[in-house]
């Protein structure tokens, strides 16, 4: 097995209203290669996007804070870091795109400037040199006129672009990781196939490695080697992104997959998971998803399923597949 | 010119703050008593007021008047000059004369000058003016009337207003609009003394920036000082504070021909409803001195009455004789100035010990004063009371009874807002203003005092008392009844 | 951006017109008879009559507005009725001590409202933020004679560092910008603190914080500049209260101001000068506003005028 | 059941951008000659990039924009150039639901308020009334009676879409405007609107016009489709022709583009360069020539006309296929 | 036609205790602290508004012309004015008066404003432009001009003095609002209520006002301590109040002639307004976070 670049071990992250305690990751695991680009999947709310801010240190400004457990970047816990090693490390070795490549980027900064920024904090390159560094990064993400964009500002550019911008400020300082949080979905397909290529491209290139969140299973399909599907705030099966596809384990998963409509496909009604997501504050005893699971037994009302090795290396926590449990449960 | 005129004194400067804004420096022009002060330090006419506020001569040498009152002769002064170097002569006292009788701009110091009929230049330094009927109060107008240079009247009359040149001890330097204005010791002053070499005067309209300024020593002089700032000053020995009589008369006007106050005892019952001691406590923080008859004492002729002390149960008596056993609702005016809003409310509080209840309206200048003199007849005014003061020159007590108490001087024609109508009085007004004699005068305006006194056309109330602030280092200078400030001898100790 | 800063400074010519006429007949139409307040309490009905002829009172009201009107175009703001100077006399001394005024109390108001705000977004509701509250309720709750004279009393009666009035020399005007920049520094303070709430959850601060910048950074680079749109709007809102509510200060620290004349000449019906002086105000408006709408876009690249 | 609820002829929409500070009005062709039809009980469904004009076109027809030409007949009625106040019959047969689902419910009304908003506007029921179907509407989008005092934003994203179903199905509408109404949604939550969508169609006969960019959503749902590029429909035809037998070069690119969940059929993809022109300056001659991987020289200059392709009503604007 | 349900749900959310919406804003505005003693001090206020008279130690129009000026003893907690009068009483019974002339001139001035407002950014085209023309010409225009055209035109009392500073207020609201309502129209909401055919009055209130509610909170709490001081100098110029009755700014105004010898008869009145301003002040943003059903819960 190759080196492990980040390890996210028993992760629990919790928000604080109303003097309560709300915890929305429950000891999340799952762990990154170098040189890997990893899938996480689940449905909106199941803390993806949190677990990528618990990476990057990002609670600034909400009630969050990790509670449990340990991320390790290149074997350091950097959970224990303090403000300014962190910040030091953001941007560096760590890089992060968001969710919204609209409401991303400064509105009233021109493209040069915000993009400047990390080059100047961490490679401590000058003006001019920082300026040179940023026009490259852009043509470097295919963006056609890369001087005259330099001095434009946000609106001026559409969605693709400024997506694009946002790929060039994450990979500017030649992070180690890149998160990217659902990179495309405000995006067109077309757009997002050029997008999806691009990464693509430069993550072959600079041998980096790649957190990619999202809920668009197509997408996963096409990039990812490994995935990682999450469900109310845990970890319900990890598995190599061919296995995964071809014979989903965990009913979740299943129920994902299924729901997809699919060109040619000629179904009169699409598989649907039906219910919601539990509420965090108000989660069912017994396994989270039983409520909504085709196969729900008794066993599952009552209590949580934990993660079981199954075979090729994957995991799965299912009570479906407690029989196989074997020695080495993580 | 060092020679014996030669002025020395101290080369410092002093400065002056007074609490409004100047107007004009038009000494023909003039209705405001700071813009007066001003001028007085740079101009001077033929006659002017002593410290008492009575006449005496200046320019003029000496003075006669005609037993008919109509011809005034005038003997001046040699060898003065004005501030260009214009002589002061004959020649010069007519151009002056005949500019405020002739110049329709001058709308305001034109009254009695307007009745007369020749100026004739007798030699080189006398003259005589003959008036078309007799009219009392011209010498207390000559006084007032200062002297400008004939050669700004006829060369460059548009810089009156800004920059006006006489003969005074002090010369124009510079006005900045709003904030000072600047005059110089003139050198060849006519009258000897040492003098400061520079003053400056500055409206500063807050009491207690007024007051700061003093303590910091930013200032010299302040006047007014605000009488319930006083206390700040307590033992603080860099500061002299005078207190000076003076000929502002505050009352209350009563429409006499309005019921109910048509009815004398219920005037009479106002008067004897208000607490003049507590007036002057409240409203003037302590300084004033009760008005005890029509006219303040330091007026020409003034005759001490028997004063309204405050007796509760004659007022209530009286109002009971009167029908009005249970009171009734008046209403007072006055405008938006704090001290009478305080003024307003004291005889609210006053009134309302008899039962009867005032409703105070202040309002606006302007508003007020189309109020008041927009009644083109008796019938029309809505007015009941009038919370106001009146000042005029100490020497001219024609001007402190004519427009209030003659009935020509009714609505709208001029300020007799108690609508007061006395046939007797009338006549005796007109006599006093025909004659020279001053016995006779005299005479009238005892009749005249007592007869309104009696009828209480007002509600008496007081006469202000001006405080004036001074460093202890100053000297020379005073303020007369009027609140004039004389700085002729201004100097540090 | 020069074209249309001209337009719309050639667009304020007919507006100015619309707003001379209407002034005109306003300040004619309400109560108070300027002859009768020169003339004074004392003066006959003849008096008065003279003095109203002598001011061309006695004209009907349009030919009093195109003889005004005819001045103003010959650059001739008229005569004061009340001092007999010229109103453009009048207003020299004044105009530009009042612009010095207004432009240092709002220089001062805003970075200091700024900085309150700014805080007090930052540590809401911890103490920063209180007495942030406290200091932004002060301002506008205390009247300006009441600072005014409590800022004389400590600076220059106790400690004797600044005048106690007057406009020579800078220090003339530190205690008079202070009380009138006090109210605008409250609001532009609680404006700046509600704008920037709102601004620090949006995306690109967290993109900020994602690159590596500092807390610092993240503020003013990018949160404040975002802010600052609200708080322009605010502050050339209280330009009006600069513009008229300096009367107070103005009497507190005897400055020799444009508020106070014209509160003064409005007592005396004094038509010339109330008329050029809401003329100057009106202009002045209209360019404030005007460079509000430059800041705006300045500001934020997105907004362009047509 | 043939009967033409909707027709659309020509229809255009520009806008009149300001631009820069000196005045010069641009106009940007957001609509440009936009024709199609739909049968009661079907689905029509607008396919194409991200500012290619189906918003708008949406909006048209709506009527919440006025189209500078072209006419809308809605139910046998010309709406294009009514009035507001004559259009409140229309609004009640034609109702929208939007894209996004957390900015088209107001933040600040609770859930039943939002629902019952249609009612409270055309009818004069009581309270109780209108209550009573709000809760039943509430029923069938699959809410319970308990969420309708809440707002919108305690919601998950796929209960949002559900309210703003339900405030659009209230009125019993004839058709219904779904600007992308699932594009912001989960897979999961996606397919249950979807499933629900076809459901209430088949149950009430509500004809959608159904506005998307993911091609596997349309398929999904539609009757017909129509592909759009820089505001005109490039290609047009039933489903099966569409997909079966893309012939424009842009519908090829967009279907190619969609990602297939399945690891094992990772493919060569046609990807497009650049972005879309932007509308305030389209390209002369076709609108797609800047992108287009097989543009030829004429495709620079001369606009391609509409061609039938095959019997089944299936239309494409190319040089290629006219050629 | 009867629907049916087609899609059910297995887990149903666990139904909130149901609150009517006054009790729903009651308990989550107890959430916010500050605010709620700020009420607290407030309901105080508006209680003794109403029953100030009756528990005024001494007649607050009474004067006492032995004991004016005095600093606050036992006798007399906040001391005696100028007259004597007890300042403790007359700020007991001026509370009526200053609290409702302060707040419903800033409401009406709001009222007018926010509407003027809405409307201009609303319709936008000419109407804006006249409104908003308007306000820069009134914002040029003295208040005390404005004052005295209206006492002129109305005569005296306290609604005209309502009237008078709600006129001055209104153009800097219209501005306010009208900034919010531009922003407030771009949201999907409102488009969606367009296309449900809501007339434009249901939009602009039922839709845009809430958005720009927050701005104008902040802004209405500031202006009550500035309609005090105003209401106060009107009645000077006679159009308000007369000057005995017991209005805190009134007060402020008339003392100002003892700032330095007695000092307390300004700043009674003046703590006074000041702890009402800051009452109003905390409530306003509490207000705002309980208004605002997204951080209500905060
Ligand atoms: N600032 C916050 N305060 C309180 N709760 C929060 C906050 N941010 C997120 N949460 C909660 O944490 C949970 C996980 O959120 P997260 O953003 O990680 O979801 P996600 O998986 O990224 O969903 P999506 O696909 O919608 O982006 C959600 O229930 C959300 O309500
Ligand atoms: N009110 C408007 N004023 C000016 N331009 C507009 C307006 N509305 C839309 N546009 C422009 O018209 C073009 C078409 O917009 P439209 O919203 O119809 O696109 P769309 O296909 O719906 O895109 P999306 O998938 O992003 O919703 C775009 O370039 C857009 O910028
Ligand atoms: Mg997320
Ligand atoms: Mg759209």
């Amino acid at each position: 097995m190759s080196e492990k670049l980040l390890q996210v071990e028993q992760l629990q992250t919790e928000f604080t209203k109303d003097k309560q305690k709300i915890r929305i990751l429950h000891g999340v695991n799952f762990h990154i290669n170098k040189g890997e680009v990893i899938g996480l999947v689940g449905e909106s709310g199941c803390g993806k996007s949190l677990t990528s801010l618990s990476i990057m240190g990002l609670f600034k400004g909400t009630s969050g804070e990790i509670t449990g457990g340990h991320i390790r970047f290149n074997g350091q816990d950097i959970t224990s870091l303090n403000v300014n090693e962190m910040r030091k490390m953001r941007g560096k070795q760590i890089a992060m795109i968001f969710q919204e490549p609209m409401t991303s980027l400064n509105p009233v900064m021109k493209i040069g400037e915000q993009l400047m920024e990390p080059i100047r904090i961490h490679l401590n390159l000058n003006k001019k040199q920082a300026k040179e560094h940023a026009i490259s990064m852009l043509k470097k993400v295919g963006i056609a006129r890369p001087d005259e964009v330099i001095n434009e500002y946000p609106h001026q550019l559409s969605g693709g672009m400024r997506q694009r911008v946002m790929i060039a400020m994450a990979m500017s300082c030649n992070p180690n990781l890149l998160i990217a949080d659902e990179p495309t979905t405000a995006l067109d397909v077309t757009i997002q196939a050029q997008i999806l290529e691009l990464m693509k491209q430069l993550q072959q290139q600079e041998d980096m490695s790649i957190l990619l969140i999202t809920h668009d299973l197509g997408i996963v399909a096409e990039m990812c080697d490994r995935v990682v599907v999450m469900y109310a705030g845990r970890v319900v099966e990890e598995a190599n992104v061919f296995d995964l596809f071809e014979e989903p384990k965990h009913p979740y998963t299943r129920g994902l997959i299924g729901s997809v409509p699919k060109i040619g496909d000629k179904r009169d009604k699409l598989d649907s998971i039906k219910g919601n997501v539990p509420d965090p504050s108000d989660m069912p005893i017994g396994c989270k998803f039983a409520p909504r699971c085709t196969q729900v037994m008794p066993i599952c009302l009552e209590a949580e399923p934990t993660s079981i090795m199954l075979e090729n290396d994957r995991l799965c926590s299912c009570w479906l597949y407690d029989h196989e449990r074997g020695e080495m449960h993580v | 010119g060092d020679s014996e005129k030669g002025q020395k004194g101290s080369d410092k400067e002093i400065v002056i703050a007074v609490n409004e804004n100047f107007i004009s420096m038009d000494p023909h022009n003039t209705g405001d008593t700071n813009s007066n002060s001003v001028q007085s330090a740079m101009l001077e006419g033929l006659l002017g007021f002593d410290s008492d506020g009575q006449i005496t001569t200046v320019l003029a040498e000496d003075y006669s008047v005609s037993e008919n009152a109509l011809e005034y002769t005038f003997k001046l002064n040699q060898g003065i000059k004005f501030h260009d170097g214009e002589e002061f002569n004959a020649e010069a006292v007519k151009v002056n004369i005949e500019r405020i009788m002739k110049d329709e701009s001058l709308r305001l110091n034109s009254r009695g000058f307007n009745l007369i009929t020749s100026v004739d230049i007798l030699g080189d330094y006398e003259i005589k003016v003959t008036l078309k009927t007799p009219y009392s109060a011209m010498l207390t107008r000559f006084s007032v009337a200062k002297m400008l240079s004939p050669k700004l009247i006829k060369e460059n009359s548009d810089d009156i207003p800004k920059s006006p040149v006489g003969t005074g001890p002090f010369k124009f330097v510079e006005w900045v609009q709003g904030d000072h204005l600047t005059v110089e010791r003139y050198d060849d002053y006519w009258k000897k003394g040492e003098r400061v070499k520079k003053i400056t005067y500055k409206p500063v309209p807050e009491n207690g920036s007024r007051i700061a300024m003093l303590k910091t020593g930013e200032a010299s002089v302040i006047y007014p000082l605000p009488a319930q700032n006083l206390q700040e000053l307590e033992g603080n020995k860099d500061i002299i504070v005078s207190k000076i009589p003076s000929t502002i008369a505050r009352y209350v006007s009563i429409n006499t021909m309005k019921e109910p106050f048509d009815d004398v005892r219920i005037r009479q019952a106002f008067n004897y409803a208000v607490d003049k001691n507590a007036y002057i406590k409240v409203v003037n923080s302590g300084f004033g001195l009760p008005l005890d008859s029509v006219i303040p004492s330091k007026t020409l002729y003034y005759v001490k009455q028997d004063v309204y002390e405050q007796n509760i149960e004659k007022a209530k008596e009286l109002l009971k004789e009167a029908g009005f056993e249970n009171g009734f609702t008046a209403e007072i005016w006055g405008n938006t100035n704090s001290d009478t809003m305080k003024g307003m409310q004291f005889i609210q509080q006053q009134l309302k010990e008899i039962g009867v209840t005032v409703e105070i309206k202040s309002m606006e200048e302007g508003t007020l004063s189309d109020e008041i003199f927009g009644a083109q007849t008796p019938e029309e005014a809505k007015l009941q009371m009038w919370y106001v003061s009146w000042s005029s020159y100490a020497s001219d007590v024609t001007n402190a009874t004519k427009p209030l108490f003659h009935s020509e001087s009714i609505p709208p024609n001029s300020a007799n807002t108690a609508y007061y109508k006395n046939t007797e009085v009338d006549s005796w007004m007109n006599e006093a203003n025909s004659t020279g004699d001053a016995t006779k005068q005299a005479e009238l305006y005892e009749k005249i005092q007592s007869t309104i006194y009696k009828d209480a056309p007002w509600i008496f109330l007081g006469v202000d008392e001006l405080l004036v602030g001074t460093r202890s280092d100053i000297e020379g200078i005073y303020v007369d009844p009027t609140g004039g400030i004389n700085v002729s001898d201004a100097n540090f100790k | 951006m020069f074209q249309y800063i001209l337009k719309r400074i050639i667009e304020m010519i007919p507006l100015l017109l619309v707003v001379s006429i209407l002034t005109f007949l306003f300040i004619h139409m309400i109560p108070g008879d300027p002859a009768r307040l020169v003339a004074g309490k004392d003066a006959t009905l003849e008096d008065v009559n003279r003095v109203s002829i002598e001011l061309g009172l006695d004209q009907p009201i349009w030919k009093q507005y195109v003889t005004f009107m005819g001045n103003l175009f010959k650059g001739d703001l008229g005569t004061s009725l009340k001092t007999g100077l010229p109103v453009s006399n009048m207003f020299a001394d004044r105009f530009m001590p009042s612009i010095y005024l207004t432009l240092l109390s709002m220089g001062w108001a805003l970075v200091i409202g700024l900085i309150i705000g700014t805080l007090s977004a930052v540590f809401k509701n911890k103490w920063p933020d209180h007495l942030g509250m406290v200091t932004a309720v002060s301002g506008i709750s205390l009247p300006g004679f009441w600072l005014g004279l409590i800022l004389i009393q400590i600076f220059s009666v106790q400690l004797g560092w600044f005048p106690t009035g007057g406009a020579e020399g800078w220090k003339s005007y530190v205690l008079p910008s202070i009380t009138l920049g006090a109210g605008i520094m409250s609001m532009l303070a609680r404006f700046t603190r509600s704008s920037l709430l709102e601004t620090l959850k949006a995306d690109f601060i967290r993109t900020g914080r994602a690159k590596g910048l500092k807390e610092s950074s993240v503020l003013t680079k990018h949160a404040l500049r975002n802010s600052l749109i609200p708080v322009v709007t605010i502050a050339g809102l209280q330009f009006g209260f600069l513009l008229g509510g300096s009367v107070v200060v103005e009497t507190v620290f005897s400055f020799p101001g444009m508020g106070r004349l014209l509160i003064d000449s409005i007592a005396f019906r004094d038509y010339p000068v109330i008329q050029s002086a809401l003329l100057l105000f009106s202009i002045e408006f209209i360019l404030v506003n005007l460079i509000v709408d430059i800041l705006y876009s300045t500001l934020n690249p997105k907004i362009q005028y047509e | 059941m043939s009967n033409k609820l909707l027709k659309v002829t020509g229809i255009r929409k520009s806008f009149e951008i300001p631009s820069g500070i000196l005045g010069k009005k641009k106009i940007l062709k957001a609509v440009n000659d936009v024709s199609f039809e739909i049968m009661e009980g079907q689905t029509f469904s607008l396919v194409g990039e991200s500012g290619c004009g189906k918003s708008t076109t949406g909006r048209l027809v709506s009527r919440l924009l006025t189209p500078s030409e072209g006419e809308i007949w809605i139910d046998g009625e010309e709406i294009s150039q009514k009035k507001e106040s004559q259009l409140k019959k229309m609004r009640q047969k034609v109702q929208m639901i939007f894209q996004d689902p957390y900015a088209s419910l107001n933040p600040r009304m609770k859930v039943r308020d939002i629902i019952a908003e249609p009612l409270l506007i055309h009818t004069k029921l009581s309270k109780l009334e209108q209550q009573r179907l709000v809760s039943e509407i509430l029923k069938v989008v699959g809410l319970n009676e308990s969420h309708a005092d809440r707002y919108a934003h305690e919601f998950s994203g796929g209960q949002r879409q559900r309210i703003g179903i339900a405030r659009a199905l209230i009125m019993k509408p004839r058709l219904i405007i779904a600007d992308e109404p699932v594009s912001a949604l989960d897979v999961s939550i996606q397919s249950q609107i979807l499933n629900l969508l076809k459901d209430l169609q088949s149950e009430y006969n509500i004809t959608y016009l159904f506005i998307s960019h993911d091609l596997s959503v349309v398929e999904h749902i539609s009757d017909y489709i129509g592909v759009m590029y820089l505001g005109t429909i490039v290609e047009s035809g039933p489903k099966d022709a569409i997909f079966s037998n893309p012939q424009h070069p842009y519908t090829k690119a967009l279907l190619s583009s969609v990602p297939i969940p399945d690891p094992k059929l990772r493919k060569e993809r046609i990807i497009l360069k650049g972005d879309l022109p932007s509308p305030m300056n389209p390209p002369a001659g076709c609108p797609f020539h800047t992108r287009c991987p097989v543009s030829m020289e004429m495709c620079k200059t001369i606009v391609p006309k509409v061609t039938q392709v095959a019997l089944d009503n299936h239309f494409v604007s190319c040089h290629l296929m006219s050629s | 036609m009867e629907f049916t349900s087609t899609v059910t749900e297995k887990k149903q959310v666990v139904p909130k205790k149901k609150y009517s919406p006054v009790r729903e804003f009651w308990v989550n505005f107890k959430h916010q602290k500050t605010a709620f003693f700020a009420s607290m001090f407030i309901l105080l206020l508006i209680i003794i508004a109403i029953i100030g008279p009756s528990i005024a130690p001494y007649d607050p129009y009474k004067p006492d012309y032995d004991a004016t000026l005095q600093g606050p003893s036992s006798e007399h907690i906040l001391g005696t004015d100028e007259y004597g009068r007890d300042i403790f009483s007359r700020i007991l019974v001026g509370t009526r008066i200053t609290l409702s002339v302060s707040t419903s001139s800033v409401l009406l001035g709001a009222i007018v404003g926010t509407v003027l407002g809405i409307m201009s950014g609303y319709f936008g085209g000419w109407l804006d432009r006249i409104i908003m023309r308007s306000s820069d010409v009134m914002f040029a225009f003295p208040d005390l001009l404005l004052a005295i055209a209206i006492v002129a035109v109305l005569g005296p009392g306290l609604n005209n003095v309502i009237i008078a500073v709600s006129v001055f207020s209104v153009p800097s609201f219209a501005r306010l609002v009208r900034g919010s309502t531009l922003e407030a129209k771009e949201n999907t909401f409102v488009e969606a209520a367009k296309s449900m055919g809501a007339p434009h009055k249901r939009i602009m209130f039922k839709h845009i006002f809430p958005e720009t509610v927050s701005s104008l909170i902040v802004f209405v709490t500031m202006r009550i301590g500035t309609a005090i001081i105003a209401a106060s100098s009107l009645s000077f110029l006679g159009l308000g109040a007369s000057p005995e009755t017991p209005d805190w700014g009134a007060m402020l105004s008339m003392g100002r002639d003892y700032l330095g010898t007695a000092s307390h008869v300004v700043m009674m009145p003046g703590i006074a307004i000041f702890l009402t301003v800051l009452a109003f002040n905390l409530v306003g943003d509490g207000l705002r976070d309980v208004l605002d059903p997204k951080t209500k819960n905060e």
